[in-house]
């Protein structure tokens, strides 16, 4: 994942029909968007505002060998692995959350060597789509520095990730101090879930937008599932409110509850049972697990309303109830 | 916060004892100062954090890595991880992640407050690797925010105390203390922060300024030297006038278990 | 966008003539093609942006330095900067100047527009002195965000021809051209974006592909090639073959007048 | 302005009291917090959110020798030049605004050598504020390359600007193309008027936010003057458009019309008679004009409100009408 160069960069956007037009397409249209073999990073952090409509459709439509990038992974990461989408995630942690424990798909699938688990610091994920975002080859930082972290993503230690771009450090020629410069990341694709955005993809974000606005201007396409899709008038009263700008976007798709069983800010917290129904599944032989839960929650359902009567509708009520009373003080 | 105070005093009960994690989290959320600002992860940290702001430290800023800048956490309402919007209840400012991290860069925080699942002589974390990084005995979930918390900020690490997560050096060093001690730490590019305290549930650790490993500050009650010496992998010096903590009090733990009736941290 | 050009075209009135700024305004506009993201100054640049949008190329986007993306400026309503209120009008997007700059740099901006004070052979623009810039005659207002659109993105300059204007070399190269010719842009560290025309009074310039000195493109109705020559301070070549601008019509004129009632900016 | 080093900078943020406490005092108290000498940034651009009160407090306060600096800088570069507050700026662009021309004041003083206009691109002002915020000592940036706006500030021409820190040229190690690597400023005091704050310094801005988020991270101290303090309550409610955190804040000053006669969005646009007004004062003899000005509208006045006064009523009325009808849509 090394940078790219600057004329391949400015070629790819100029590429791109970056004005603006209705963009509103299905799920299924969508993931066309998406080849396999790219580099897809993926919106929101942890459990929250996980595209995971649009990851439920890249694995029906049975994509595969994707390096996914994100913040913080969380069930998402088990289901890259486990459908066969991706063996190559890099990112700062990975588990199912806190409360869960390690994840056992994780460890078996990294454990055997069947998939990679890139690690860098938080800050350094969010700076090397940074560096992406502004059109610079890297980002100068202080973190990182001495630990194994960077000795592993350099290449000094351990054979397994020596392969890949290093972060390199410098000597600073203002200050003489040490620094290091982590690469930036240019994902081919952007996936990412947002409460409401207009047809053209100008999306507002409310409450915590994790590394969302960069990664949209760092990436090369982007496509985002939307809760809903409100008037163009209706961003235009609010410009200041505009988090995602139309100009980087491909495509949008309506879908309500689009990132369940994770929560929306402000409108549905996590479908807490049906994460504990998805690490009873995934505890006892991880992978059979996690096929089974594939099978009944990603292939069977003849369409994503059928996916949620799957998860269930007390589940999404009480979900949603909980997520609303953010704004009850 | 008085309301508070008073609130929690009001549903006092008596107290027959304390569990381990109880212990962690008022010896750890002592060490906080008020008006310092501190970089909380959940479990511990968190319900330490919360408890300094419900007695001494009404003013202690707390920050979480979804990009969470002084928020006020509800009893019973503990979120599951630091990027949920339970982190942002009365929140006074919500941030992109890498805002919140480049904070730490730029010197906004005082403290940085994690748990650990391995610790070294030199205060170096693992959170990554059991065993051999490259044949582990158990891939962990990483480093998240920690490396970067334990790069640019003061620390101090709550954890239980046990042989082999005090070990002579961390099979993988997640989150640097002092590397190799001494002088190291700057060495390498790390000028700013470094560990300041260990809690565990036998006593609290600090570091010795010249040589930078570890060394006992005090025991809690009942803890002896031997306690201590027995339930660490690597030879820790304790002071022959070593002093004892002062054990929870009523109000203390009180306010724990009104923060986590459930007991999902403090069990 | 098909009902402003209609009401543009209901207040439509006889069209005595033009001036020399209305004649930059709409040579300038056709230069711009529907679905381009254009960078515009205030002034002609915007006018001649605005008059594009209503007529050839209602999806182009338009983009101020003040931050504002996707603005619709209300006729009579000319903003006196691009960093007031009144650029925001009905604008899709606000964000901070360094991040709006910064779309320039990674490469979402097609065109940048913007006027002149002097240029020279290689299309190198002077906005900081006039004269020695160590002893100035006079000190200009300076850069602005000049510097970065020339470095970055494909540019237009709209400008009076007069000979203390276009001269062998500019006193300050405040916005890059061609620098010193051929290579010496993309070698100095600026391989996107360049020249690309230059719109007078008298006609529309270019560059040469190779050399990278200005040659001339079109001239406009009723220029001569001598009235090009005797009006540059530098030897430019007019090719034998050069052809002739089609003047403004009577609906792009219209527009314009509507938008600047008050001539502020085509006077 | 060479950029601090990291020690030096911690130190510096280490001795605030960065603590959530009631902030809110008097234009007279707010102007002790800067020192003769001191670098002071400028919120705002041009004619938009300019932090007139506090400059006006600056002046009848006698301060001088500051170094100033600014995204783009309009009629107070004047005023600072004119009472002497400043005879340096650092900026991308100064004058009263496009359609009153160039700045006679600024020739005057500039041309005189009797005062500095450091002159930066647009972008490198921006990003040289965004290194100070993220606590690094520069920004990699790709323009101003080439131009002779580098070689005068990295003193390779002429020796007027020589003495400062230079912007640097590298080769990028991971793509070998060259880049120019901008110094960080971290100013020791920003002044900045927003909308609203509460008496802690929580500021929410609407419409345009120029560099002024940067510029309170980057700061070692912070000044708001507000239209109006709010409760901290209010601003709990909408945590996600908190712009300016509390921690960066060392006082607040709630000054209506505090940016009269430039403009504050949404509120007022400027005042534009009484910038003609400046303009005619200071068209013929600037120097003499500008210091008529000064008497007249910064130590004459008994206080802020007499200020506008002078101004005038109707001038103020108008500006409003008109600010206000930017949500008339």
């Amino acid at each position: 994942m090394t940078p790219l160069s600057y004329s391949e960069l400015r070629q790819r956007t100029r590429e791109r029909d970056r004005s603006l037009r209705d963009k509103v397409t299905t799920l299924e249209d969508a993931v066309r968007l998406v080849q396999n073999g790219d580099h897809v990073a993926v919106g929101g952090c942890t459990a929250s505002r996980t595209p995971f409509a649009l990851i439920w459709a890249l694995v029906r439509a049975q994509k595969h060998d994707l390096t996914v990038s994100r913040s913080i992974v969380s069930t998402e990461g088990d289901i890259f692995y486990a459908s066969g989408l991706s063996r190559h995630i890099i990112t700062s942690w990975f588990s199912q959350g806190i409360v869960w424990g390690v994840s056992k798909v994780m460890r078996a699938y990294t454990e055997s060597k069947r998939a990679r688990f890139e690690e860098w610091s938080h800050m350094a994920m969010g700076l090397r789509y940074r560096a992406g975002a502004m059109g610079v080859p890297f980002m100068p930082m202080r973190s990182m520095l001495g630990s194994d972290v960077l000795a592993r993503v350099s290449g000094d230690e351990g054979p397994a990730d020596a392969a890949f771009a290093a972060a390199k450090t410098m000597e600073c020629p203002f200050t003489g101090e040490t620094l290091l410069l982590v690469p930036a990341l240019n994902p081919d694709v952007a996936i990412i879930h947002v409460q409401r955005c207009d047809a053209y993809g100008n999306a507002q974000l409310d409450g915590l937008t994790f590394m969302d606005i960069d990664i949209a201007m760092a990436a090369n396409r982007v496509i985002l599932t939307t809760e809903r899709v409100v008037s163009n008038e209706q961003i235009r009263r609010h410009p200041d409110q505009t988090k995602i700008g139309f100009f980087t976007v491909d495509a949008v798709v309506e879908v309500p509850f689009g990132s369940a069983p994770h929560e929306c800010y402000g409108l549905y917290e996590p479908f807490y049972s049906h994460m504990d129904l998805y690490a009873q599944m995934t505890a006892r032989d991880p992978e059979a697990g996690a096929q089974a839960y594939l099978e009944r929650f990603y292939h069977e359902p003849k369409n994503w309303a059928d996916y949620l009567n799957r998860i269930g509708m007390a589940e999404l009520l009480d979900a949603q109830r909980r997520g609303s009373g953010i704004y009850d003080d | 916060m008085t309301t508070e105070r008073a609130r929690a005093g009001l549903s006092l009960a008596p107290v027959p004892g304390y569990t381990g994690s109880e212990l962690l989290a008022v010896m750890s959320g002592r060490l906080l100062k008020d008006g310092q600002t501190v970089f909380a992860g959940v479990g511990i940290p968190l319900l330490a954090a919360i408890l300094a702001q419900k007695t001494h430290a009404p003013g202690l800023t707390i920050l979480f890595e979804g990009g969470v800048i002084g928020p006020f956490v509800e009893a019973g309402k503990l979120p599951p991880s630091t990027n949920e919007q339970r982190c942002t209840r009365r929140a006074n400012m919500l941030v992109s992640i890498t805002e919140v991290l480049l904070m730490l860069q730029r010197g906004y925080v005082d403290v940085g407050f994690m748990g650990g699942a391995q610790i070294d002589r030199f205060g170096n974390l693992n959170s990554s690797f059991i065993g051999d990084p490259n044949a582990p005995k158990i891939r962990l979930p990483g480093t998240g925010g920690g490396n970067d918390i334990a790069s640019l900020a003061d620390m101090i690490v709550a954890m239980k105390h046990e042989k082999r997560r005090f070990v002579e050096k961390v099979d993988f060093i997640t989150s640097p203390g002092f590397l190799d001690g001494g002088q190291t730490r700057a060495e390498r590019g790390l000028p700013a922060g470094g560990m300041f305290r260990v809690v565990t549930d036998l006593g609290i650790l600090g570091f010795d300024d010249t040589s930078r490993a570890m060394t006992v500050v005090a025991l809690h009650p009942g803890v002896s030297a031997q306690d201590i010496k027995a339930n660490t992998g690597f030879d820790i010096p304790v002071p022959a006038d070593v002093p004892t903590t002062e054990a929870p009090t009523p109000e203390e733990l009180a306010i724990l278990r009104e923060l986590d009736p459930q007991q999902l941290y403090t069990a």
